[in-house]
């Protein structure tokens, strides 16, 4: 039968809890910067179509 | 070697600021007396002996006191940009780092002086012929933090949260010289005297020179522009 | 033609989105006196700090007598005074003690007398020994200006030194500019006041949103006519 | 008008890099839970190795990572480098925190205590703690290019001290033994066949996952300044 199953458990979830809310963060983080992106882009090539 | 000769002249300025405020010195020796006191009345008075206890409580006052003096270094600087006006001087960006850093090893030496004379009375530590032994230490470890301090105090100073940035910056990698000044200062306190404490302080020695030549090769890159 | 005093090329700078200074070329003979005017925000400042090598530029290089000066910075600041908006000097120290401190950091000879003999030239006979945390503006930038030339420098940087001085002093200041201080010296003087700017000036140039916009002799400019020609070049500018 | 936002496009992590990362993470994680023999003296917490050790190894490779990338823009002053600094460090910090929550989980079973001063970990948590002072530091650093350059340093001070770091702590708890230290199963050496296969994936699998996030990070770090280099040609058209 497992030992100490409790913390073997709570140390991978833990791990993997904190990579998965940081990726969250991060996708969320970048998401903001996309669309900024994409609207500055699209003022770029309306202020200079013919480039 | 004029680099020297520009370098006393920064430092004489410094001090003679220093002397005219006394804004670094007053805040570093009675901040120190405070921790002091209160580290004091933070163990059971008696129940502890001097000696191994002691050190961690001289070293941990010395520091934050430390720190409270680094984060005014750049004060009168930063007024009305006299930083800018040392970097118009004909001098290598190098050569203000070690002006300021003697400035610092000045500063924190005297206090360590008087943090030491306060631990002593407040302790009742009975300190046979070790003073030079003590010296050492105490320039030692002044030199190490003089060292890192006045890289970070400079990087501070260009920062609106300088008072949160110094200690968190310098804390960490000064652990080191906080253990090995400890270690040497109990060696002494408890009689045996430094011969026990050997790598210690050449722990100590090797600290220094390592964040003098790494503050005084990276100093441009943090006043540059 | 003999080498350039200040040669400037390309010169341009970022700071994240904002362009401060973006592509200036400026070329000024040994004791030639160029004015650049331009409303706040064009970047003069920005662009005095980079020669004076407080600053780094993004592109571009400044190249004085021939030599870059981020080979030599050292060597290039002893040739050099700057005066700017802040004086940069120590308020708790007297006008003489901050001019005494920077002669013997720029290692003249007998430096206690130049810095009296400069700090008279600009009208401080009495005050140099008080501190300068009293002096108001306008004397703590004559004391900034006798630090800027305290050395004896070949180039001088003036931004916008007449701002805060009082007509006796700008006066002096001009008076010292043509005289024996002055007239053998490369000077950039920026100024955002068309009044005074122009005139020891032998060039003159409009700084607009970090571009030069125009440069001229001081004699093809009719009489007058300067106002309008700033008003024209300025016309689209926030600044 | 020089067009000096062509920047190429930013970086992002391959196909193939996500999918080994998912095949390796999925391997370490069954041969950890599953596969590996269980511990007979430490019992099957013991299988945290599998996670802390690797993660620890990472986050040294952060900690080049960041220092060489910090040398690199201190010379060149390329935001490039900056980029690959900001990425690896908060990367490296994640991992950190990681290690030291797997670290704490695996110590309360086996010695009786969430967190013991034994040398290696206070070394890691000393590293731990300049990370975080980095980090701090990116965000109240002042102006951009400033920051840039205080992270740098800090960078590189931080690294020199290491050695000091490390001989300092050691000779801290080697002079005083505190309670007797069971040692982690060394780094692989004297590891049964089964066990170091599994160290292995883990290790594999630790690296190659923080490569793709270390790539997303600075996916994001190299648009935000995209952004910043349109708007200055936006600002730059607009005046011309």
């Amino acid at each position: 039968m497992m030992t100490n199953p409790g913390y073997l458990f709570a140390g991978f979830a833990l791990a993997w809890g904190l990579v998965l809310v940081y990726l969250w963060f991060l996708s969320r983080r970048s998401a903001v910067v996309q669309k900024e992106l994409e609207t500055l882009e699209q003022r770029l090539n309306k202020a200079k179509p013919q480039d | 070697m004029n680099m020297v000769r520009f370098t006393f002249i920064l430092i004489s300025k410094d001090l003679r600021l220093e002397w005219r405020s006394k804004e670094v010195l007053s805040s570093t020796v009675f901040f120190a007396m405070i921790a002091l006191t209160v580290i004091y009345f933070g163990f059971q008075p008696g129940r502890f002996q001097v000696a191994d206890v002691g050190p961690g409580i001289l070293w941990t006052a010395f520091l934050f006191s430390a720190l409270l003096g680094m984060n005014r270094m750049f004060q009168a600087e930063s007024e009305r940009g006299g930083l800018e006006g040392l970097m118009l001087c004909p001098i290598d960006r190098t050569t203000l780092y070690l002006a300021k850093c003697g400035t610092l090893f000045v500063l924190l030496t005297t206090t360590i002086v008087a943090t030491f004379f306060m631990f002593i009375i407040f302790f009742n530590v009975r300190l046979l012929g070790q003073l030079p032994q003590l010296a050492l230490v105490a320039i030692l470890g002044s030199l190490g933090l003089s060292a890192l301090g006045t890289s970070f105090a400079a990087m501070a100073s260009k920062t609106s949260a300088r008072d949160i940035l110094l200690p968190l910056l310098l804390v960490p990698i000064a652990i080191p010289l906080l253990i090995a000044a400890v270690k040497c200062t109990a060696a002494i306190l408890s009689g045996d005297g430094l011969t026990t404490a050997q790598s210690w302080v050449q722990l100590l020695a090797a600290f220094d020179v390592i964040f003098l030549a790494a503050g005084y090769l990276t100093f441009p890159a943090i006043l540059e522009e | 033609m003999p080498e350039p005093a200040i040669k400037i090329s390309g010169l341009s700078k970022h700071f994240g989105p904002t362009t401060a200074l973006a592509g200036v070329d400026i070329s000024l003979q040994p004791g030639e006196f160029l004015t650049i005017f331009g409303p706040n925000g064009s970047g003069k400042t920005t662009m005095m700090r980079i020669i004076a090598s407080l600053s780094r530029p993004s592109t571009g290089s400044v190249e004085l007598f021939g030599q870059n000066i981020r080979r030599a910075p050292a060597h290039a600041r002893q040739r050099i005074g700057f005066v700017t908006h802040r004086s940069l000097l120590y308020s708790s120290l007297s006008g003489f003690q901050n001019v005494h401190f920077f002669a013997r950091m720029f290692g003249v000879d007998n430096a206690a007398d130049r810095a009296r003999e400069i700090l008279s030239a600009m009208g401080l006979e009495h005050r140099m020994d008080d501190k300068v945390s009293t002096y108001s503006r306008g004397i703590e930038q004559r004391c900034a200006i006798a630090r800027a030339l305290v050395h004896h420098p070949d180039v001088l940087l003036l931004d916008e030194p007449f701002s805060g001085l009082d007509p006796d002093a700008t006066a002096r200041l001009q008076t010292l500019l043509a005289g024996p201080e002055g007239e053998s010296r490369t000077v950039i003087l920026t100024s955002h006041d068309l009044t005074y700017g122009a005139k020891n000036a032998d060039r003159v140039a409009i700084l607009t949103r970090g571009h030069l916009g125009f440069t001229a002799n001081v004699e093809q400019i009719a009489e007058g006519t300067m106002p309008d020609i700033y008003r024209e070049h300025t016309r689209g500018n926030r600044g | 008008m020089t067009r000096d936002h062509s920047l190429n496009p930013p970086t992002t992590p391959s196909s193939a890099l996500v999918g080994a990362a998912l095949v390796t993470t999925l391997l370490a994680l069954y041969s950890a839970l599953v596969f590996a023999p269980t511990d007979r003296v430490q019992g099957d917490v013991q299988r945290l190795f599998y996670l802390h050790v690797p993660a620890a190894l990472t986050m040294y490779l952060a900690i080049l990572l960041v220092f060489i990338a910090s040398l690199r823009y201190l010379q060149t002053r390329d935001a490039a480098w900056d980029e690959l600094a900001t990425s690896g460090a908060e990367i490296g910090l994640l991992w950190g925190t990681i290690v030291l929550l797997t670290g704490a989980m695996w110590a309360k079973p086996i010695w009786g205590a969430w967190w013991t001063w034994d040398a290696r970990l206070t070394s890691f948590f000393i590293l731990w703690l300049i990370f975080v002072a980095y980090v701090m530091l990116r965000s109240y650093g002042g102006e951009v290019e400033q920051v840039a350059r205080f992270c740098a340093v800090l960078s590189i001070l931080g690294f020199v001290g290491m050695p000091i770091t490390h001989y300092a702590v050691e000779w801290f708890r080697t002079m005083h033994p505190g309670p007797v230290i069971m040692t982690e199963g060394g780094l692989g050496r004297g590891l049964p066949g089964s066990m170091l296969a599994t160290f292995a994936f883990g290790l594999v699998a630790s690296v190659v996952l923080f490569a793709n996030l270390f790539i997303l990070r600075l996916r994001l770090e190299q648009q935000s300044r995209r952004t910043q280099q349109i708007r200055r040609h936006l600002d730059l058209m607009e005046t011309s």
